[in-house]
């Protein structure tokens, strides 16, 4: 009786997703074994650990299948494996880079941060999973192709964090860290949603291909819904990367959420939000380049001497990170003004300063404490002699965020401005540079802590051998990428998207 | 051996004893290191001597110019020796002199706890007043220039614990530095003109390079130099004070050698200045000036030195006189015959002052003259000379200046009539300081015990004694021997001589002679007599004579015109400007950040709505913004 | 060759921070000897260098990422010769004068010898790019120097002297990055070398920009006049190695650039540029004398002299003649020596009375007099007396500026009495008179170590003085090679003192 | 006589939002702010219905279902955290919620 | 002519709907506000040719997320301290001069009939009256990937739920 209908299956490539699915299938294992089993947390972390691992496996198994991919003339396998699922998700570099770069986030994170999820217990697990969980979203959000694909993987990742944020107890601020986070946070991807829909109403599609292709082929008599439907999703994701004004969020969470998890939230965020807005504004609206690129450059002018001059006077060093982040924000934007030229530098930069991120929260931790208490700057105080090896990985954390050269910062920072440049915002450029020395005013606070100052009433506590790691490994990796950054130059290079 | 080797050698032995000393004085100790360094500059006097036999036999005329070792190839500075007659009596009087100073100087500096580096000192000033003289280009000479400043300093404040030795030491130096400014920037002109600044490279070209506008410009300031090393108007207020320096220095620097560099540059740039008469009379005026004002200081001077000290200053003055209306060979000879008695004085001041335990004041002598019978004699001897009585030293060059000046006419005759007046000031200040010491009957205070002075100083005395007696005969007109010395050094130079004729010479000699007799005449009937009749004397000249006491307050003037304001501009530009205003931008700019970081972050107020508000506004703005951009 | 210069130092720190804990006796001698490698190559350069030859030698060059065109480009030449010497000769010094430094030593060697590879590195760098990362990586090491080993206000110093010197160089970056666009628009490939950029022909007012940007950057490094406050606060809080160190080379990062990078790579620019430039330098001159003379504290003096000495540099690199350059350049070794030589004797009294402050001393010369001989054989180098280094390099410079800059050599020369006046004045306070505050009397006369360390400048002061003919005969091709430059792509004509045609010329403006 | 086009109700899908974002501004309890939220999605819901009707495309109802879904679990989320809080302190005013600033 | 009355009407209950939604001192009336918009949205996608969607948000929304609402708010209790009064200062007027700038951009561009739109080509085939068949279809293939990541969301949500509010009988925390 009832009419067959057969529906044409898409092209179904499980390479492409396989990360996402060892991370969604990891955190149900996770809840699961937890329900059941209640092993020691330290097991679940080694679960963890192997799942990421895996899934980092899959990622280079993807690298070298785009490799492949490029080189193949069959132009039928190249759209299956290229963009899968009915062109919901692109595998190319710039993905994968995603996938790598959250990934190592994820780990490092939550090596750095272990002793919270020791602390909370049985509510571990599902912390744990969230990780995962959060991952996974963002890396299909750094994948999409498709804005509605798009935003279930921001979604994906934001709610995640909302919970991440506020899991801890034993502190009011984690309960308004989270209620800020989530209250702005809807907003926020209401927005984006919003301008997922006014752009669909302008332009009849949501793959950001098509979009383009529309775009590319009519002319639009009436842009009003377009344009604004592009300011609500330029809105939307600069809320995630957290420039301003779009950052008021940032401090507060930073500072209210457990020490442990926070580097892993805000380096995440960032790379998710940066890969969807390369994609969203690069992919589709190339054709209004001239519209959104002084947008964008106003954006990155606000962040970098807003966040600049409010870092100043900060007196919590998280805060004061928060703060730095926002001014990254703007740094990190300058290379989009030029289109997707650009996208090699973001990505190096993300890359370089995601690391520096974790590292440093891997530090703010140690000095938070067990109950990731208030991290004030004179909290560091006579780190330089308590905790040698701790201040100096810290003080090479900070001078590479704020771009010292012989750090990996410099390198990025160089990248982004130079791209600006060629994009002709001179401007733009300058404006940076004067923002970078502000932001060697306020990295040097901390630095001045450390070592000028006698040390502070209550010992910092020794780090665990886990954060330990983390810290000089992010340290290492910033002088040496300062020194040699063309490896991982040559990686990104190949990020130019669609 | 012939001079390239030997002239060299004039400066390095010196200066290997200046290094010697400096370095092993102390161990060697008093009163070795004295003969060391006297054995030193002596060597050098032999050496000097030996180079000029060919000079003094005529057979080599021009000399020759050494090159050593390149200095600054850029600016044509190169360390080389130009050895010609005027170099070699320079060579000559310094190297004569000094020993016989140092000679002094070891009897009076006996007991002294830095015997030898005071020798070391001496010596390397000898070296530099060698380099000065030698010099074959102006970077060397100014080398010279500027280190014998340097001993000078040293020297003078050689007794450092007395504020008033540091004082005068600093001093000496920096109103000297006010006069080297004129004369680099001198110098800067002569490279930017010439191309270099050696001598051989500059005076052949003299004429055709120079307009008489950028000669006179060069002459007055190498003028400014020259009357900062020698003490002229208006830079001449150091010098009185350098007598806080030991006596054998303020002998040898202050009298004899240092000050006369002033002089000697100006001969040695006569081709400059020939380009350019209104220099040399500017020179002249000066001279003429400072030669009437400091013999009028001198004339109220109670303390022995003092006397010297402005006697120095005026005689100067007559060389400046000299060499500014073109009387180069005048001026030269003044300056040799100058050397020796005004060295004389000195040293006889010395003694008298090592005699009478470190008095000073005239007024607490007299009647020495049976207690140290030397040094009255020469000093004697001395004061006439320098009065200018006949057929000793000082009369024939004194006599060959006026008269030069007398020729020399039009303007020149006022400079005459002053150099006349001066003669006679001079011969009265002399007379009158000679009588206050060694005339009259004792006025020293009880416990004073007045002797003469050793061998060791009093032979020194009685050598230059005889020079001041024979020095005159090497140029009479009679007989004009170091005008012939000089002559190939003044090549191509149109010198000023006295006018010809021995009449004429008798009637100018007769008139000098008649204004220092009188003034002999006034100086003995005064002060031969009582105090009160001193004083009546002094108080009749009423405030003048105070004026000349207080050396007319110059240094008083200088004070409030120029040491104190620029200290008050030092202190506004670093206290009032520097700090609070420059800096306080520099400050004002961090203050900047910092105090709109604070003020905005009354945005993050905390309120959850307040983000939003935040939020929705920027979602606006961006909405805006493309809206008109993207032109809908 | 270079690259190992470079390194030296560098190795030296990682050896001395391995050191192990419990030998903390070891680490400034260790440090000590091993700033010796660096001298010691920079002498076998020095000596190997080619005379009259103008291009760089012993040049390097290895890509460091071909797509933004970066490079690891060095090269000598006789400008930077005499100052890569004069810093391998500081550094030895300066450590060993450093044994009053009693907490935190392994870093405070570490510092200072991550420093030395940072400054080297910023006077061999020729790729703009290398150069920067030089120039800024420095401040870090100076920094902790003046932070962690200073006096009182030490933080306070140390921060104004990170961020006024950032801030300088900051645009200077932005202007780097535009040379290499402009050269990228020009030949089609971005690049920082120093010898590509040259062959850039830029119009006037990108240029002039250029020329603002690098200009600033390096003013504030000389420091010119009015942007020299860091410079004092800096030299008083910072330890004695820090000051001669700061004085002695780093401020001539700023005058070598000048010379490098503003005549070098925007001559047109420049000759533009030289009213302002001069103007500048002379106000720096006088004005940083008449400062000097009223300042209670000897490092404060010192450092105002240092302000007025290097205006002398600023004056006679745009005077835009022979001998203005040369003296330029050979007075950056020389107030590098003098000024280094004060400092460490500043830093030895220091060491004795705890205080800087004139007022405390007194008579000085009675207790130490070889202490005081040394004071004023520095001193006297300093006023520039003849026969001491400074004489030739501010003379130099002098009658070179006066061939184009007549006013302004005459202003500039009475600096020369200016720094008679406070430094005699300075030694008449401190040494001459009576010792009356009993904590003088007790002074004891500088020992052995202290006369080692001060001979090898003493003897430089005096060779250079004498005989400069050994670093001027390096420098000359040099030199003139950049002015060759200015009259090839200018229509400036550097005057030749003394040709009678120019005479004329000079009459003509006489008139 | 007029035809309502899907402007019409894209104006009123507009004016909804608008009003959801200015409410989250004005209410100061959490729960409300949280329905404001909804109120924007909603907006959103009729932006896409209407507009895929207009361009006859079902994309626009197919992602009504996504933002249902993605509602559903914030509401989850959301209700949560503020019965978290509320537990704490008795009251779900976020105004008491302003220790961190600056 | 029916489809303008609908409009009109169900458009202002909306409208009135939302306003309660921000003006209600009572969250319930609050929450009632927003059912009554939802309702008339549900109208709206019937009209629009949504049907499933209609019934859709009928049952979930109305059906789970208001009672939701409601159960929450009866559980913390209504307060009433929403009194006429804004604590923060010049909130209001900053959101008023939101509102009116909103407003006047809203408005120009409704004017100028800016907000509309031309429907584009692809418009052309008009959707079918009953679209539950092809809504399938396309969720099953084109959106089958956005369909599984749905689960992930789900999944968040319940560990969510858990970790939030997941407390001991005694009121005290596991973790302690």
């Amino acid at each position: 009786m009832f009419a067959q209908t057969t529906l044409a299956t898409p092209d179904v490539s499980w390479l492409a997703i396989a990360p996402e699915i060892t991370l969604g299938l990891g955190a149900a294992i996770v809840l699961l074994v937890e329900v059941q089993f209640l092993p020691p947390i330290r097991r679940l972390g080694a679960l963890v650990g192997g799942i990421l691992a895996v899934a980092f496996g899959f990622s280079v198994w993807q690298w070298i299948r785009v490799d492949e991919l490029l080189t193949t003339t069959d132009s039928a396998e190249f759209l299956a494996g290229f963009l899968p699922f009915g062109e919901m998700i692109v595998m190319d570099h710039g993905s994968v880079l995603a996938r790598f770069a959250l990934l190592t986030v994820a780990a490092l994170g939550i090596v750095s941060g272990w002793q919270l999820f020791e602390r909370l217990g049985r509510r571990g697990a599902e912390a744990l999973a969230l990780v995962l969980l959060a991952t996974s979203g963002f890396t299909l959000m750094a994948s999409s192709v498709h804005l509605m694909m798009m935003f279930l993987g921001l979604e994906v990742g934001s709610i995640a964090l909302y919970i991440l944020a506020g899991i801890t107890r034993d502190r009011i601020s984690s309960d308004e860290a989270a209620i800020k986070y989530f209250l702005l946070g809807s907003v926020a991807s209401a927005v984006f949603v919003y301008g997922v829909a006014l752009v669909f109403a302008a332009t009849g599609e949501l793959s950001l291909l098509d979009a383009r292709s529309f775009l590319s082929g009519t002319i639009v008599t009436r842009p009003a819904v377009l344009l604004i439907g592009m300011a609500m999703l330029v809105v939307g994701l600069g809320f995630k990367i957290s420039a301003a004004p779009f950052h008021s969020w940032a401090p507060d969470v930073y500072q209210g959420a457990p020490a442990g998890i926070v580097g892993y939230m805000a380096a995440a965020a960032k790379i998710g939000g940066f890969a969807a807005l390369i994609r969203v504004l690069h992919t589709a609206f190339p054709s209004l380049l001239a519209e959104w690129a002084p947008l964008i450059a106003g954006i990155a002018t606000l962040s970098m001497v807003g966040g600049g001059i409010l870092a100043l006077v900060q007196d919590d060093v998280r805060r004061l990170l928060a703060y730095s982040g926002v001014t990254h924000a703007g740094f990190i934007l300058m290379g989009m003004v030029g289109g997707g030229v650009g996208a090699p530098e973001i990505w190096f930069y993300l890359a370089v300063y995601t690391l520096q991120l974790v590292g440093a929260f891997g530090v703010v931790a140690v000095v938070a404490g067990a109950t990731g208490g208030p991290t004030p700057i004179a909290a560091f105080r006579g780190l330089g002699r308590t905790q040698p090896m701790l201040a100096v990985a810290f003080g090479v954390l900070l001078l590479g965020m704020g771009g010292l050269p012989l750090t990996s910062g410099f390198v990025a920072k160089f990248g982004v401005f130079q791209t600006a440049w060629q994009a002709g915002f001179e401007w733009l450029v300058v404006v940076a540079v004067l923002a970078s020395v502000v932001g060697f005013a306020f990295y040097l606070r901390v630095i001045v802590a450390m070592y000028m100052h006698d040390e502070a009433d209550d010992a910092v506590p020794a780090p665990t051998m886990p954060s330990r790691t983390v810290v000089a490994l992010t340290a290492i990796v910033t002088v040496v990428l300062g020194l040699l950054p063309a490896p991982l130059l040559e990686l990104t290079a190949r990020a130019i998207p669609l | 051996m012939s001079p390239e080797i030997l002239v060299p050698l004039v400066i390095a032995v010196p200066l290997l004893g200046a290094v010697f000393l400096h370095f092993l004085g102390r161990r060697i100790g008093e009163p070795l290191a004295g003969w060391l360094a006297t054995g030193a500059i002596g060597t050098s006097f032999l050496l000097g001597a030996i180079s000029s036999v060919d000079f003094i036999r005529g057979t080599s005329e021009h000399g020759e110019s050494i090159m050593l070792w390149d200095w600054m190839p850029a600016i044509g500075a190169a360390f080389e020796i130009k050895w010609d007659p005027l170099a070699a009596l320079m060579t000559l009087v310094v190297t004569g002199v000094g020993t016989l100073i140092h000679v002094f100087a070891i009897g009076y500096m006996h007991g002294d706890e830095r015997f030898a580096r005071f020798f070391t000192y001496l010596n390397l000033f000898a070296a530099s007043m060698l380099t000065l003289v030698l010099a074959g280009n102006y970077a060397m000479l100014f080398l010279g220039w500027e280190l014998v400043g340097l001993c000078s300093y040293l020297l003078i404040s050689f007794w450092y614990t007395k504020p008033s030795a540091a004082a005068a030491g600093k001093k000496a130096f920096i109103v000297n530095r006010i006069g080297d400014l004129g004369f680099m920037i001198g110098l800067m002109l002569v490279f930017f003109h010439f191309g270099t600044l050696s001598f051989d490279g500059i005076f052949e070209r003299a004429g055709e390079v120079l307009t008489t506008g950028t000669a006179t410009a060069i002459g007055l300031l190498f003028l400014l130099g020259a009357a900062g090393k020698s003490a002229q108007i208006p830079l001449y207020v150091w010098l009185p004070d350098a007598m806080e320096g030991p006596t054998p220095v303020s002998a040898l620097i202050h009298a004899a050698t240092m000050v006369t560099a002033g002089v000697y540059v100006v001969a040695r740039s006569a081709s400059i200045f020939q380009e350019a008469p209104a220099a040399g009379m500017a020179v002249a005026t000066v001279g003429a000036l400072t030669a009437l004002w400091a013999a009028s200081i001198a004339i109220a001077q109670t303390d022995i030195k003092k006397v010297l000290a402005y006697s120095t200053v005026s005689q100067l003055g007559y060389m400046f006189l000299a060499v500014g209306l073109g009387g180069y060979v005048a001026g030269i000879f003044h300056l040799m015959t100058h050397a020796f008695f005004k060295a004389l004085l000195f040293l006889g001041a010395g003694s008298v002052i090592h005699g009478m335990a470190d008095e000073q004041d005239m007024q607490k002598m007299g009647g020495l003259r049976k207690h140290m019978p030397v040094t009255a004699a020469t000093m004697g001897i001395a004061t006439l000379a320098i009065s200018g009585f006949p057929l000793l030293s000082g009369f024939w060059s004194k006599d060959e200046i006026l008269a030069v000046a007398f020729e020399a006419g039009g303007f020149a005759s006022v400079l005459y009539v002053i150099g006349l007046v001066t003669a006679m000031l001079t011969a009265f200040y002399m007379t009158r300081q000679w009588v206050m010491v060694f005339a009259g009957d004792s006025r020293w205070d009880e416990g004073v015990h007045p002797h003469e002075s050793p061998r060791v100083m009093t032979v020194p005395l009685i050598v230059l004694a005889v020079l001041s007696v024979g020095a005159g005969l090497v140029n009479t007109p009679f007989r004009l021997g170091l005008e012939h010395f000089l002559e190939p050094a003044f090549e191509g130079i149109a010198m000023a001589h006295p006018p010809d004729g021995i009449g004429m010479f008798l009637l100018l000699a007769a008139v000098s002679v008649g204004a220092g007799l009188v003034g002999i005449a006034m100086g003995g009937f005064v002060y031969t007599r009582p105090r009160e009749v001193w004083t009546r004397f002094q108080t009749g000249f009423g405030r003048l004579w105070t004026a000349w006491e207080s050396a007319y307050r110059v240094d008083d003037l200088y004070g409030a015109a120029l040491v104190t304001p620029g200290r008050k501009a030092s202190e506004v530009a670093a206290f009032r400007f520097d700090l609070p205003i420059i800096d306080g931008l520099v400050n004002g700019v961090g203050r900047f950040f910092t105090e709109s970081g604070t003020r905005s972050r009354v945005i993050q107020s905390g309120y959850v709505r307040h983000y939003g508000v935040a939020f929705v506004g920027g979602l606006l703005l961006a909405v805006i913004w493309l809206l008109v951009v993207g032109g809908a | 060759m270079l690259t190992w210069l470079i390194a030296a130092p560098a190795l030296a720190a990682l050896v001395v921070a391995f050191l192990p804990k419990d030998r903390k006796e070891l680490y400034l001698p260790v440090g000590f000897l091993l700033s010796f490698v660096p001298l010691a190559i920079a002498g076998y350069l020095f000596f190997d260098f080619e005379s009259g030859e103008a291009g760089f030698q012993f040049t390097e060059r290895i890509p460091w990422y071909e797509p933004w065109g970066i490079e690891w480009n060095l090269g000598i030449d006789g400008i930077s010769l005499g100052m890569v010497v004069l810093t391998t000769i500081l550094f030895p010094i300066s450590l060993a004068a450093s044994t009053a430094i009693n907490h935190k030593v392994k870093e405070f060697v570490v510092a200072v010898l991550f420093l030395e590879a940072g400054l080297i590195g910023t006077f061999l760098a020729l790729d703009l790019f290398l150069f920067f990362v030089f120039f800024e990586a420095i401040l870090v090491p100076m920094y902790f120097i003046i932070g962690i080993w200073g006096s009182e206000r030490r933080i306070y110093a140390a921060i104004k002297f990170f961020l006024y010197t950032a801030f300088g160089s900051a645009l200077m970056f932005a202007g780097i990055i535009a040379l290499a666009f402009l050269h990228a628009g020009q030949e089609g490939v971005a690049s920082f070398a120093y010898q590509d950029l040259l062959g850039l022909d830029l119009d006037v007012v990108d240029e002039r920009l250029l020329f603002a940007a690098f200009g600033l950057a390096f003013a504030i490094k000389v420091p010119m006049f009015p942007l020299h406050t860091w410079l004092p606060d800096a030299h008083v809080e910072a330890p004695t190695a820090g000051s001669v160190l700061l004085a002695g080379v780093m401020l001539k990062l700023g005058t070598y650039g000048l010379l490098r990078f503003n005549l070098g790579l925007f001559p047109e620019a420049s000759v533009d540029a030289v009213p302002i430039m001069a103007t500048l330098g002379v106000i720096g001159i006088v004005y940083g004398a008449a400062v000097a003379i009223v300042q209670p504290d000897l490092k404060r003096l010192v450092a105002y002299s240092s302000v007025s000495h290097l205006g002398f540099i600023v004056l006679g690199t745009f005077a835009l003649t022979s001998a203005g350059l040369q003296g330029a350049v050979i007075q950056n070794v020389n107030h590098g020596l003098t000024t280094g030589a004060l400092f460490l004797l500043v830093g030895m009294i220091y060491e004795r009375r705890h205080t800087k402050k004139i007022a405390d001393f007194g008579g000085l010369w009675k207790v130490m007099p070889i202490y005081a001989g040394l004071f004023l054989f520095a001193t006297f180098a300093s006023i520039g007396i003849p026969g001491l280094n400074g004489f030739v390099g501010e003379f130099l410079i002098l009658v070179g500026s006066y061939a184009t800059l007549p006013v302004f050599a005459i202003i500039a020369a009475s600096g020369v009495v200016l720094a008679a006046i406070y430094l005699l004045w300075a030694f008449e306070r401190v040494f001459t008179g009576v010792p009356d505050k009993p904590e003088n009397q007790a002074l004891k006369d500088v020992n052995g170590r202290e006369i080692a360390l001060m001979a090898p400048l003493v003897v430089l002061i005096l060779l250079l003085g004498l005989y400069p003919q050994v670093l001027l005969e390096k420098t000359e091709a040099s030199t003139e090679a950049i002015l060759d430059r200015i009259e090839a792509v200018t229509d400036y004509e550097v005057p030749a003192p003394g040709r009678l045609d120019d005479v004329f010329v000079a009459e003509g403006a006489e008139e | 006589m007029i035809e309502v086009t899907a402007g019409w109700y894209m104006s009123l899908a507009a004016v909804l939002f608008s009003i959801g974002l200015l409410g989250i501004l004005v209410r100061r309890n959490a729960l409300i702010m949280f329905m404001c939220v909804e109120l924007m999605l909603n907006a959103v819901n009729l932006t896409f219905v209407a507009a895929g009707r207009a361009l006859g495309s079902l994309e626009g109802q197919v992602s009504v279902f996504f933002v249902l879904v993605v509602a559903a679990a914030e509401v989850v989320v959301g209700l949560a955290i503020i019965v978290a809080i509320f537990r704490r302190r008795e009251s779900a005013s976020v105004d008491e919620l302003s220790e961190l600033a600056g | 002519m029916i489809e303008l009355v609908l409009f009109v009407v169900v458009g202002s209950a909306a409208i009135g709907g939302a306003l309660a939604v921000i003006f209600a001192k009572n969250p319930v009336y609050a929450a009632l506000g927003l059912l009554g918009t939802l309702f008339s949205l549900g109208v709206f996608y019937v009209v629009n040719l949504a049907h499933l969607v209609a019934v859709v948000q009928v049952i979930v929304y109305a059906g789970a997320v208001l009672t939701l609402f409601l159960f929450v708010i009866m559980m913390i209790g209504v307060d009433k301290d929403q009194a006429g009064d804004e604590p923060l200062r010049y909130q209001r007027a900053l959101v008023g001069g939101l509102g009116l700038i909103i407003l006047l951009v809203g408005g120009g561009l409704a004017v100028g009939g800016r907000f509309d739109w031309v429907p584009t080509a692809s418009g052309a085939e008009t959707l079918p009256n009953g679209t539950v068949e092809a809504l399938a279809g396309r969720l099953f293939t084109d959106w089958v990937l956005a369909f599984e990541v749905t689960a992930l969301l789900l999944t968040i949500a319940a560990a969510g739920a858990i970790a939030l509010a997941y407390f001991k009988h005694d009121g005290s925390e596991p973790v302690e």
